[in-house]
């Protein structure tokens, strides 16, 4: 008796929530369910905006929002006869089970398309929900790689994946160092040892190897417990190494550079692949001269075009923070699907997505062109571009036609 | 007239208790002294595993540190304090708050996090854990572990998850033997040893110290003496947050600061106090030496595995083999 | 021929001489009573004996097999149950449930098992309490429920624990009915420690005099009441003189 | 000095002490002895507030007892020495009975110390030894010696020949009379009847948690009905 | 003897409570078997986010019940039953993605690695008499042990995990479906439903009875017969094969298992808090813990996505539902130290007795 009343009190509890949550979708979600009415175009984004991520999730969020009043104001969808587009938002908290749940429920309040998710781990469970919906997905930040390998249709990604990312920073350390007059011979590789790092790690040292460059030592550390890398960079500088690459998280590298700073190792450079923290701006204030002349291969709005400068521009006024690269992406991947839409001339996700794989969208971020998707949904067109820090500013300095100085190859110490 | 009884009590005992933690402190420091030679092996590099020696144990005092509040709770209180990191984290971020306001020395803000964490200590205690509810140790394990929730994420709603650094001034590095030592790192140090002998000082040679060990030792016998018990543990434990606060300020030159910073410290706190024997401060600072070796051990002899594994390792086997501590008395 | 045997029974607590080699014999059937000051050693003899401590030397031999230092389960199991002075009931269950549990390593069957709690409970008279949590239960009541357990657990011997203490006079009387009973109906051989004399003598075949640990007597209780050792060990030592120098 | 008047406590819902009323006078030696389980005890556990009484009334020095717990009553010249004596184990000697004075001020520690000392000399000796490698004896000597550092005006004593050869007995209540003479009052619980109804001024029988005999102590020594009560002949 | 007994059956005394049905367990079964029917058509009523609410439920539900059986019943607090979760998921994983075996059999295999590791953490943890919080902090360490020795595994793909591949269509020997089928839901539900089932079997056999003498009193439980070690280590076996499940499901479901979320000291939290808050030894309260906690997250996000007016600074901040639950958990501890439905069941049983 008790327990029967209990659970039905509890019952109505959680049927009350789960109505709340439906409610918390924008009023007439119900209404275009099938994405066929006269609304506005639904895109959903998935971001974590709570949790230890949330200050990037949050920055990716307004990005896309960005995006939408962009294509608002410049007339919305030409090809529907001008119907707007509206950003729905999820918090993924970071957690994939939270993601799944957000993304069922964007798609069943009728976004025609995804962007997402900033972790590899939510990414992967979002794009099975695409899949199987058959709801366009697009990634703005998501490293892993893995994800293009199921042969999912439904899945793209504008920023350039790991081992892309990777192949350019062996690509350039070569180039540069051989311009230096100081070829790379010896490269000593420290990563951090999830997924992230490894891979980085792995793709690069294939790479380099490719172009005659020798790799090692490789040394792996915990980014959760790892408080002090002189052991490490002692015996970095015990093997003779010309060069250090470093693929990390933001705050295992800043302690990677104070370490460097302690024991000055005999090095000629170094180099962030994939690295969280040698292309920001706070690892500038916060590392001060120590982070001086450090180089970072990675993905990256273009500084050099205007269209970018004039978007970061307006975000740094309504926000009151620079513009990072993954906002940017977002930023990208709403136009993606937008165009995607324009492309297709229906809301419905399976034409976008045709739309999508035929689009031309000339991006904000660095690329070999306009972003393209190909058959394993990848950008083809996705480039990654070395940045280094001179005179307390990060800087694009490699290729030279995105360069906004020379690279300078040497070391501050 | 005088009472004499003889006795029977063997007089030998006591020297020899003293000899039996020597011997082990013997033991223990061969094995450390064998596991330091594999890593000359393994590695090659005689530099490399002296920077590795050098760095463990300075690291070590760091845990050293952050343990001995803890080992003093769990003493005493027999308290499983999963809140220690967190309240680690909130002084942290006082500690960040105070030199951004004001400028003032990272190590000067100890001014305010030492007494703003007795004050939490206290509120916490009075609070949360002592009266009826908080009785069984499970329940106080769910109640400071709900704590440490509370507070991580109470942090992360008012400050973020951004990692916040601080600088210290005038760093500067110095040559041991060819390691290469950050000045920040061996104050640091320094600290902690420092700290470690004022509570030992303070537990051994004061009133308050004899009381604490006193109601550790007997809390029936404490009140029948007149000592008020409750005010003892809530001054335990409130001395124990404030050994975070210290350490925080110590730490936070070192560390980026964010809300779930205590987490990483929380666990190799547990180890450093069930290694040293739980109550035992000066058995934090040598447990605390310990781990910052196998910590640095581990990553030599297993490339490729978190430094967290070899502690894990030494935490079950102590928990297996000595589980009251390397110089703790088996009860 | 002797069920349970104890032969050199040592046992020391951190240099504390708890037991000193007890030498203990009891046939089938007899009813021995262990008596001996605060302290004597009484209870820890009961653990050695059950299997809770292991003695350091020395062997505890039930039914002809040895069973020093063997897992009170399965002690319990060959038949040899004892109960606690400190009452130790199942505190989450009832009354019934507390009997019923003890009985289930012999009976299998929901009903079958309630039908032999219900009579173990009610031999013990607590019919009244059989439904309602032990804890609940008044002292007295506890002592009965560590028997009635013990009992449904079907012993060849049963070892108890004081388990007069702390009931009234008129309490007892039922108690001690029963343990006559017990003999003499299902033919039970008894070992108890109690401290209640007038209880050991009625009931006692032997008894077993223990002080510091050794065995300072055994007889039949009026044999030991008369032993002034005995009295000098439960009554203490007259004062000497010289103590008041 | 101290009076039990109709008091009853006990265990939760078990109750084991029934209307218990019970006197000591100002310095009175009293001796309050029964066979186990009578409830002596849970008396002078009663008495010293670490359980609360269910029913009935203790008045020491004129006043209730009721809510105060033992820390506060040591302060009033209260003090308990239990069974199990409660030394810190982990203390020296000279600690523990430091502890003892915990209430006192620094001169009057310094004082008892001594007086402690001259009372028991093998503490003296041994005032850095950590309490738990003590012998039975000795612990029982450094328990009444750290009730005393309190400057008690009345002691209770709970089985202090406990584990004690029947020898060393003896001596210790000898000791426990010499503390009497000093003016404090004691209430003594025995089980070592012959003894402790030798050296008390009055003396209380308990058999189960009532009091069924009184007397003074010779008196009672010599009462065939005590020895009934102990050995139910 | 036989008229007594019959006498205190029939129970005619005002004083005497009633005596309990034979078998307690049948009105168990009986409400659970309600419980499942009404459940049975949500996923058709419920909008499909909510639906995927439920699942999540369910899965919290398993392994809160898992925990019970251990920390509950057996009253052996772990602090690491992410280790189990985690080698069902993991167990589950590898033979699907590197053998195609399917995710039933898989399940059933993680079932019995996640038995047998639970028996050897557990042999070693009572043979050395670990209690309390050793035993606790033990848990963990294991736990934790194989989350960092499961990260730097090349055999189970290391940091990078497993990620189910898609079939096309669906297959209930896949145990794979469309997007928004109600069969995921009716799955959990089954599995629930059979954890909760063997929880009652298990709480009311001579083993469970047993279980809980060990855990009430363990040497007065031996001294009636009780084999100690072996019960233990069948209760520790059962409540990790329970929790394998869930990591299995959890699998299957979400397509996708790594390490951290495998293996990582939430999963723990999570057990630890569904049960505490619905009823620590209880069978509901896991189920009552489960609904809350659940679907806590999502009340919360609803909350912060149009929050009132008073909680509108709240918007956009993060931590919010987890700070919720911390306190929930604090107060539960603190006034209803038997959770939600223990605290219930208490309360009307003593009014029915008055």
């Amino acid at each position: 008796m008790i327990v029967r009343r209990l659970i039905a009190v509890l019952g109505a509890g959680s049927l009350l929530a789960a109505a709340g949550c439906g409610g918390s979708a924008p009023s007439g979600a119900a209404g275009d369910a099938a994405g066929s009415g006269d609304g506005p175009v639904r895109i959903g984004a998935l971001h974590p905006v709570s949790g230890s991520m949330a200050v990037d999730g949050l920055q990716m969020r307004r990005g896309a929002q960005l995006a939408v009043e962009q294509i608002n104001e410049s007339g919305g969808i030409a090809s529907l006869g001008g119907r707007e587009v509206r950003l729905a938002t999820a918090d993924t908290q970071g957690k994939p089970e939270i993601g799944q749940s957000e993304a069922q429920r964007l798609i069943s309040g009728g976004a025609v398309g995804l962007i997402g998710t900033y972790q590899s781990s939510v990414s992967s469970n979002v794009s099975v929900v695409a899949e199987r919906n058959e709801v366009p997905f697009v990634m703005d930040v998501t490293a892993s790689d893995e994800i293009f390998q199921h042969g999912y249709r439904y899945s793209f990604r504008v920023q350039p994946g790991s081992a892309k990312i990777s192949e350019s920073a062996a690509e350039y350390l070569e180039q540069v160092s051989e311009k230096a007059g100081k070829p790379a011979e010896r490269v000593a590789v420290l990563h951090e040892q999830t997924d992230f790092g490894t891979g980085a790690a792995d793709a690069f040292e294939v790479a380099a190897g490719k172009l005659g460059m020798e790799v090692g030592p490789r040394i792996s550390y915990d980014a959760t417990t790892a408080a002090d890398f002189t052991s490490q960079i002692t015996q970095v500088k015990a093997s003779g190494a010309d060069v250090l690459v470093v693929a990390g998280y933001y705050g295992d590298s800043l302690l990677i550079a104070k370490a460097v700073d302690a024991v000055k190792p005999d090095l000629d450079a170094v180099w962030g692949v994939s690295n969280g923290a040698y292309d920001q701006p706070k690892f500038v204030s916060d590392a001060g001269e120590l982070g001086d002349r450090y180089f970072s291969t990675n993905y990256h709005f273009d500084a050099q075009n205007p269209e970018t400068r004039r978007l970061r521009a307006e975000y740094q006024q309504r926000f009151g923070a620079p513009m990072r690269t993954g906002a940017v992406l977002s930023y990208d991947a709403v136009q993606a699907i937008a165009a995607g839409v324009e492309e297709a001339g229906s809301t419905d996700p399976a034409a976008v997505r045709d739309g999508i794989a035929r689009a031309r969208i000339a991006p904000l971020t660095v690329g070999n062109g306009p972003v393209r998707f190909g058959r394993d949904g990848e950008n083809v067109n996705s480039a990654a571009v070395l940045m280094q820090i001179q005179n307390g500013r990060v800087k694009q300095v490699y290729p030279p036609e995105k360069a906004e100085s020379d690279p300078d190859y040497s070391v501050a110490w | 007239m005088t009472a004499t009884i003889d006795t029977d009590a063997p007089e030998t005992r006591a020297p020899s208790a003293t000899l039996a933690v020597l011997k082990r402190a013997g033991v223990v420091g061969a094995l450390v002294a064998v596991a330091i030679a594999v890593a000359l092996v393994q590695s090659g590099s005689g530099i490399v595993v002296w920077q590795s020696v050098v760095t463990g144990l300075l690291t070590g005092g760091l845990y050293g540190l952050i343990a001995m509040g803890l080992t003093l709770i769990f003493g005493v209180l027999d308290i499983v304090n999963f809140a220690h990191g967190a309240l680690l984290a909130v002084a942290m971020f006082i500690s960040f708050g105070v030199v951004q306001a004001t400028g003032l020395h990272p190590y000067l803000t100890m001014l305010v996090t030492v007494p703003a964490l007795f004050l939490v200590g206290v509120l916490v205690h009075r609070g949360l854990l002592s009266g009826s509810g908080g009785a069984t140790l499970e329940n106080q394990l769910l109640i400071t572990l709900g704590l440490s929730l509370l507070l991580e994420n109470g942090l992360l709603l008012f400050f973020g998850a951004e990692p916040k650094n601080v600088g210290l001034p005038g760093e500067t590095h110095l040559d041991v033997f060819g390691a290469v030592v950050a000045g920040s790192r061996l104050y640091a140090f320094a600290g902690a040893v420092a700290l470690g002998l004022a509570l030992y000082w303070m537990l051994q040679h004061t009133g308050l110290g004899t009381a604490i060990r006193a109601v550790a030792s007997n809390g029936p016998g404490a009140e029948l003496v007149g000592i008020n018990v409750r005010r003892i543990h809530t001054l335990t434990f409130a001395i124990g947050a404030a050994c975070a606060g210290a350490a925080a300020a110590l730490a936070v030159p070192l560390l980026s600061v964010t809300p779930t910073l205590g987490e990483q410290f929380n666990i190799t706190a547990f180890v450093v106090v069930v290694l040293g024997g739980m109550g035992n401060v000066v058995g934090a600072l040598v447990g605390g030496l310990l781990i910052g070796l196998v910590e640095q051990l581990t990553t030599i002899y297993l490339d490729g595995q978190s430094s967290l594994l070899g502690v894990f390792v030494v935490f079950v086997l102590v928990l297996f083999l000595r589980p009251q501590g390397l110089f703790g008395r088996r009860t | 021929m002797s069920l349970l045997e104890l032969s050199g029974v040592d046992k020391k607590f951190r240099g504390l001489h708890a037991l000193s080699d007890v030498e203990m014999s009891v046939s089938e059937g007899e009813i021995v009573g262990v008596i001996g000051p605060n302290g004597a050693g009484k209870t820890t003899l009961f653990n050695v004996i059950c299997g809770a401590l292991k003695p350091d030397s020395g062997s505890v031999r039930f039914s002809g097999t040895d069973v020093t230092g063997r897992k009170p389960e399965t002690i319990a199991r060959r038949g040899m149950v004892r109960t606690f002075q400190l009452m130790r009931p199942f505190a989450s269950m009832t009354v019934a449930e507390n009997v019923s549990l003890a009985a289930q390593h012999h009976t299998r069957g929901a009903a079958r098992l309630r039908d032999h709690a219900t009579e173990v409970v009610a031999r013990v008279g607590l019919e009244e309490w059989a439904h309602r949590p032990a804890t609940e239960l008044p002292t007295a009541g506890l002592k009965r429920l560590e028997l009635a357990r013990a009992l449904a657990a079907r012993p060849r011997v049963l070892l108890l624990d004081e388990v007069l203490a702390g009931l009234l006079p008129a309490e007892r009387e039922p108690v001690l009915d029963l343990l006559a009973e017990l003999r003499e109906q299902d033919g039970t051989t008894l070992v108890f420690i109690e401290h209640i004399m007038a209880a050991v003598m009625r009931l006692s075949d032997r008894v077993l005099v223990l002080d510091q640990g050794a065995v300072l007597a055994t007889g039949t209780p009026d044999e030991v009441t008369a032993d002034p050792r005995v009295i000098d060990a439960y009554l203490g030592e007259e004062p000497t003189t010289d103590a008041d120098a | 000095m101290l009076t039990l008047e109709k008091l009853s406590a006990g265990y939760g819902r078990m109750r084991i002490l029934h209307e218990v009323d019970l006197h000591v006078g100002a310095g009175e030696l009293v001796a309050l002895v029964g066979a186990n389980g009578a409830g002596k005890t849970t008396t002078l556990r009663s008495i010293c507030g670490q359980l609360p009484p269910q029913a009935g009334r203790i008045v020491f020095d004129g006043g209730d007892t009721a809510g105060r717990r033992p820390d506060v009553l040591v302060r009033d010249g209260l003090v308990h020495v239990p069974e199990d004596r409660a030394l810190f184990g982990t203390l020296t000697v000279e600690e523990n009975l430091r502890m003892g004075a915990w209430t006192a001020s620094a001169e009057d520690t310094t004082t008892r110390l001594e007086q402690v000392y001259d009372l028991f000399p093998i503490l003296a000796e041994r005032r850095g030894q950590v309490a738990q490698t003590f012998s039975g004896g000795q612990q029982q000597m450094l328990a009444i010696g750290r009730a005393l550092m309190a400057g008690p005006r009345m002691l209770l004593l709970d089985e202090p020949s406990t584990g004690l050869a029947p020898k060393l007995t003896w001596t210790m209540l000898d000791a426990v009379r010499e503390i009497r003479d000093t003016g404090v009052s004691v209430l003594l619980v025995e089980q070592n009847a012959k003894q402790a109804l030798a050296i008390a001024d009055r003396a209380y029988v308990m058999e189960s948690g009532s009091i069924v005999l009184s007397g003074g102590g010779g008196e009672l020594a010599d009462d065939e009905r005590v020895r009934k009560a102990y050995l139910g002949l | 003897m036989t008229d007594t007994a019959v006498e205190s059956r029939r129970q005619t005394r005002p004083g005497a409570p009633a005596a309990p049905p034979l078998r307690p367990q049948n009105r168990q079964f009986a409400v659970l078997a309600v419980l499942v029917l009404l459940a049975i058509p949500l996923p058709l009523i419920l909008p499909s986010a909510q639906g995927a609410v439920a699942v999540r439920i369910l899965i919290f539900l398993i392994m809160a019940v898992g925990w019970n059986i251990m920390s509950g019943f057996g009253g052996m607090f772990s602090f690491g039953h992410a280790a189990y979760f985690g080698l069902g998921a993991y167990t589950s994983a590898y033979l699907l993605v590197e053998h195609g075996v399917s995710p039933w059999v898989g399940m059933a295999a993680g079932m019995v690695v996640a038995a047998a590791v639970a028996m050897v953490i557990g042999y070693f943890s009572f043979r050395y008499d670990l209690k309390g919080a050793y035993f606790a902090l033990a848990t963990f360490a294991f736990a934790e042990m194989l989350r960092l020795v499961t990260t730097s595994s090349d055999v189970v793909n290391g940091a990078v995990g497993y990620q189910v591949p898609l079939i096309q269509g669906s297959s209930v020997w896949q145990m794979q479906f469309p997007a928004g089928s109600p069969a995921y839901f009716w799955i959990a539900l089954v599995l629930a439903g059979g954890a909760v089932a063997l929880s009652i079997l298990f709480r009311h056999s001579p083993a469970g009875r047993y279980v809980v003498a060990i855990r009430d009193d363990e040497l007065a439980a031996a001294s009636v017969g009780a084999p100690v070690m072996r019960h233990k280590l069948l209760t520790v076996a059962l409540s990790g094969a329970i929790t394998a499940v869930a990591g299995a499901f959890y699998t299957q479901y979400y397509l996708f298992i790594d390490p951290q979320l495998a293996f990582g000291s939430s999963v723990s939290i999570e057990a630890i808090v569904t049960a505490v808050i619905g009823g620590i030894g209880t069978i509901w309260g896991p189920v009552v813990g489960a609904v809350i906690v659940g679907s806590l997250s999502d009340v919360t996000a609803t909350l912060l996505a149009t929050p009132p007016e008073f909680l509108s600074f709240l918007q956009g901040r993060s931590g919010l539902d987890v700070i919720l639950y911390a306190v929930m958990l604090i107060l539960i501890v603190r006034l209803m130290p038997k959770g939600i439905f223990g605290t219930l069941a208490d309360k009307i049983s003593e009014r029915r007795r008055r």
